[in-house]
């Protein structure tokens, strides 16, 4: 393994600190409980919205924690759902008389954890919703499973409810609008290397040398089959057509088409593959209204990428159009 | 003084916690087969807290002696494993609530309660290729051999018996919870990673138990 | 190798068209000569920006084409400096009355590409200067190498002329700035891997399992040493240090950190070398007025990171906080 | 009709345009050891365009038929090697500018033109590590080959085993130019790329300016 790290298992506090000291003037950290909020939060006239889920995604969620997106996220370890009390505690801290939002990805970890503690946060008579995100495609929704998984796709829901709490709208309208992009948002991803979680020291899984892994999860979870390393065109034939016929996004639809890298991707491929599945839409009769290239939910080190597509209409376009100030930025 | 119970029950969860410790590695490469690689990792972190705060526990009988246990490792593991084992714990708990002594029988009991809580917070059962599949088992086992009398040190040599054999018999179940369930059929082939841990467990608990 | 590709030969031309498309409103592309320029230039009121290079260190320089930073990027090939007729059509074709600033990373090929261009656009009556950038502590300036190497420092660079010009400063302002940032600007990298360039298919160089490359450059060449793999804080240690007693940065000095990775390194790692770097430079009781966190100037997919410190002055930290509107973003 | 001139300096670029082509990969390999690895892909893809354009050449003189390659040169072929090169055929063709035949004594005139190109253009000498120390002993041995009255084909014997033997000979020096020289001592003990480069074209020439 190579990377940049100390003790393996300090790994997830001491990204958290850079993020802190980077960020002196809009985010608190508390290291307790994995904890990275908006120093303005929590606040009476907002709803609160708090994204855990484990660590290794970033910039999810830790990243885009400031004003317009998330008020806190208390990650656990690498690809571990946060303990049941980093949410509970994070919940108290950060509760709003509005109301707390907790988003989480569909993964069992994930949900026993929110689920106790919102329980918990309950019985303190904190008003609190759970919004589950399960975009992956990959995943059949079956009675074998605990359903479709969170993935890449869940940036458009932290941004929609991000934008609508920022406006004030209450806990219903809020959950009304986020359970609407989840349901209009599908991801398909692939990858080309498997990942090393630090504490684990090697890779994940096997890949062949000219192996893929057709529907991989964020967390190096298998996805629907492994392939011979194609083309980048027959790459996004396959996993944008997957994507495309899912919800199904259909001639005449307007689009958000996200380009998601897992890691270990540079931004050159990302943006070919970006040509490539803008070209095929728009000879589908798709049209790109918003379109996102870069790094949104990683799996570590991972050579690969995932394309996300979200149906758009006015509410959710302006929405994701609104602003936000988070720690990913140029400037 | 400690009660025989306190210290019976520390013997067992002192012996779980240095069996997750020790098996980090091991525990990690199962569950990379099919999972995602951090079981051990999980489990490892949540009992060294455990045995960091060990003389700190309330040990005024076992059942709030587990209680706090169990909310040491809720607040301390992630993952699928925080939740599930915090629960067993803390029904394990609950089963023997008040009781000065705790003896083969309610051992049974504390493991029903353990079982329906994983069931309950996991909605998995017996089947699901999770680590059910070997605690209940053991827990039949230990049962039939605590109701034939049989020392405490014999019966739970059955357990362990029991569990290993479930445990390998994973192989060839398909997993329908937890991470492992996405693979489909790609999980028939290996254990599941929290199955083997039972047996580990038990087998463990039976040598220390003949040395004691 | 395994990378999103279809032919190698065209993977910087699939590369730019993606851009083109993912930014319809804001950059043009002429396919003839790798040239993204702004929709909006040439403006006859402001001073064009332009910087070639070779590809394969996105996001720079194609993607900080845009209102505030370039008017227009010509890459070359993959760590190929542009061809001359691509720099001195580049510069025909943005040609601004006020002049044209050619940004020059300090590479044999790229002064020589851009000399020759220079030369043939003076010809033609352009008025055209060069500013050469040469952050990389990691080469010593000597008679036998054409000096230092223009590193992620690039960005400062870019940064400072293009606020200057798009506020409308001339073209002898532009270049006293752009040679002072670049004569506060250090920057040293390391590399944990190779990276792998497309059209050659397999690593540029051999690193052991444990060993790493201390002062690599930004197209795999050797740095100053090879050293064993060692823990973040020793390795932050080793190039923050060869970059504070290079300029050198001393006690009371208010700097802008930039923590900029090679392309295979996640943005997790990135935040904890920033972490350590922020807390050594507080020690030596240096200020950290700006920082900048993700990837600025890559090597393809290669494993590894860079350290740059700019020197702040009130001019420079006003240059560097000004908005710009580039396709690196989030929204 | 085609001068003979015309045919040889056909002969002679379109040979030069094979051999960079046909070596990508080898060339490549030479650049990647103190380099970057992409000499022999930017000659290749410089030369591929030669060899697209070839039927639209100016073919006037050898002189204008070698500043059109040089055009195509500089503005197809990136990195160090295409201002070079393009500046190596472009001063070659000033060298016999206006002339209807090329003898001996003109190409080595024309080499001699192109090395001072070089020179000028790399701010780099003979012992530098670069092209130049293939390209100036060749030239040498030709020009006494072509003194001493001997056949063309002779006279490129000489020149491709004089190549070779400094090219090998460039094993032992350190680079100060180009992107070898950052590595310092570390360049000492390969071959550099471009010198190489000019042995195989010498030599791929002389056999078959044989075979002509
Ligand atoms: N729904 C469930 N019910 C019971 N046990 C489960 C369930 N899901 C997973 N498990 C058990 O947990 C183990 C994996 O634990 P862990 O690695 O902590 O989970 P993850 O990394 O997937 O969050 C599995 O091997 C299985 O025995
Ligand atoms: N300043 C120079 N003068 C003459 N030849 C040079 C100079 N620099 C490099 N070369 C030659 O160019 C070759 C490398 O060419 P190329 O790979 O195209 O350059 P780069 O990738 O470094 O831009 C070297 O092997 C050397 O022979
Ligand atoms: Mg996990
Ligand atoms: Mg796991
Ligand atoms: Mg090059
Ligand atoms: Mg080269």
């Amino acid at each position: 393994m190579k990377k940049f790290i100390n003790d393996p298992k300090n790994f997830v506090p001491e990204m958290l600190k850079g993020l802190a000291l980077a960020n002196p003037d809009t985010l608190k950290y508390v290291p307790e409980y994995n904890l990275i909020h908006r120093a303005d939060a929590p606040n009476a006239d907002k709803v609160t919205i708090i994204q855990g889920s484990g660590s290794g995604h970033e910039p999810a969620h830790v990243m885009t924690v400031g004003k317009g997106m998330l008020d806190a996220a208390c990650p656990g370890d690498i690809f571990a759902a946060p303990p049941v009390d980093y949410v509970y505690e994070t919940t108290k801290l950060l509760a709003s008389p509005k109301g707390v939002l907790l988003l989480v990805n569909n993964y069992t970890g994930d949900r026993m954890a929110f689920e106790m503690a919102q329980e918990m946060a309950r019985a303190d008579g904190i008003r609190v919703e759970m919004l589950f995100i399960d975009d992956d495609v990959a995943v059949e929704d079956s009675l074998y499973t605990i359903g479709r998984r969170g993935v890449a796709g869940n940036f458009f829901v932290m941004k929609a409810v991000g934008a609508a709490a920022e406006a004030g709208a209450d806990l219903d309208e809020i959950i009304r609008i986020g359970e609407k992009v989840n349901s209009v948002t599908r991801t398909m991803g692939v990858a080309l290397t498997a990942c090393t979680p630090p504490a684990k020291g090697s890779p994940l899984f096997d890949l062949g040398p000219d192996e893929i892994e057709i529907g991989i999860g964020i967390h190096g979870e298998p996805g629907r089959r492994r392939g011979k390393l194609v083309s980048a065109d027959e790459i996004v034939d396959d996993i944008l057509g997957a994507v495309i016929t899912d919800l199904p996004f259909t001639s005449g639809d307007r689009v958000a088409l996200m380009v998601n890298g897992l890691g270990g991707t540079p931004i050159s491929e990302l943006y070919l593959l970006y040509g490539l599945a803008h070209e095929k839409l728009v000879s589908a009769s798709i049209t790109v209204g918003r379109n996102y290239v870069g790094e949104y939910c990683t799996s570590l080190d991972m050579a690969g990428a995932s394309i996300t597509l979200v149906k758009l209409d006015e509410e959710i376009e302006s929405l994701l159009a609104a602003p936000a100030e988070i720690p990913i930025r140029v400037f | 003084m400690k009660t025989r119970s306190i210290i019976d029950t520390e013997f067992v969860v002192r012996s779980i916690a240095e069996t997750a410790i020790e098996n980090e590695d091991a525990f990690c490469k199962l569950d990379s087969v099919v999972g995602d690689g951090d079981f051990g990792y999980s489990l490892a972190r949540g009992f060294e807290k455990v045995l960091d705060e060990w003389d700190v526990f309330d040990r005024t009988d076992s059942s709030i002696f587990l209680k706090s246990i169990a909310h040491t490792i809720t607040s301390r593991i992630g993952g699928t494993s925080g939740p599930l084992w915090g629960t067993a714990f803390l029904r394990a708990s609950t089963a023997v609530r008040g009781r000065d002594e705790v003896g083969g029988a309610d051992v049974v009991a504390m493991l029903r309660a353990a079982i329906e809580g994983i069931k309950d917070r996991g909605k998995s059962d017996v089947g699901d290729k999770t680590l059910l599949d070997a605690l209940v088992p053991a827990t039949d086992a230990l049962e039939v051999a605590v109701a034939q009398g049989s020392s405490f040190e014999k019966a739970l040599d059955e357990a362990a018996k029991a569990a290993r054999e479930a445990a390998d018999a994973t192989s060839s179940l398909q997993a329908r919870r937890g991470r492992a369930s996405y693979t489909g059929e790609r999980s028939i082939g290996s254990p599941d990673a929290g199955a083997v841990a039972v047996a580990v467990i038990l087998e463990r608990l039976t040598i220390q138990s003949r040395d004691r």
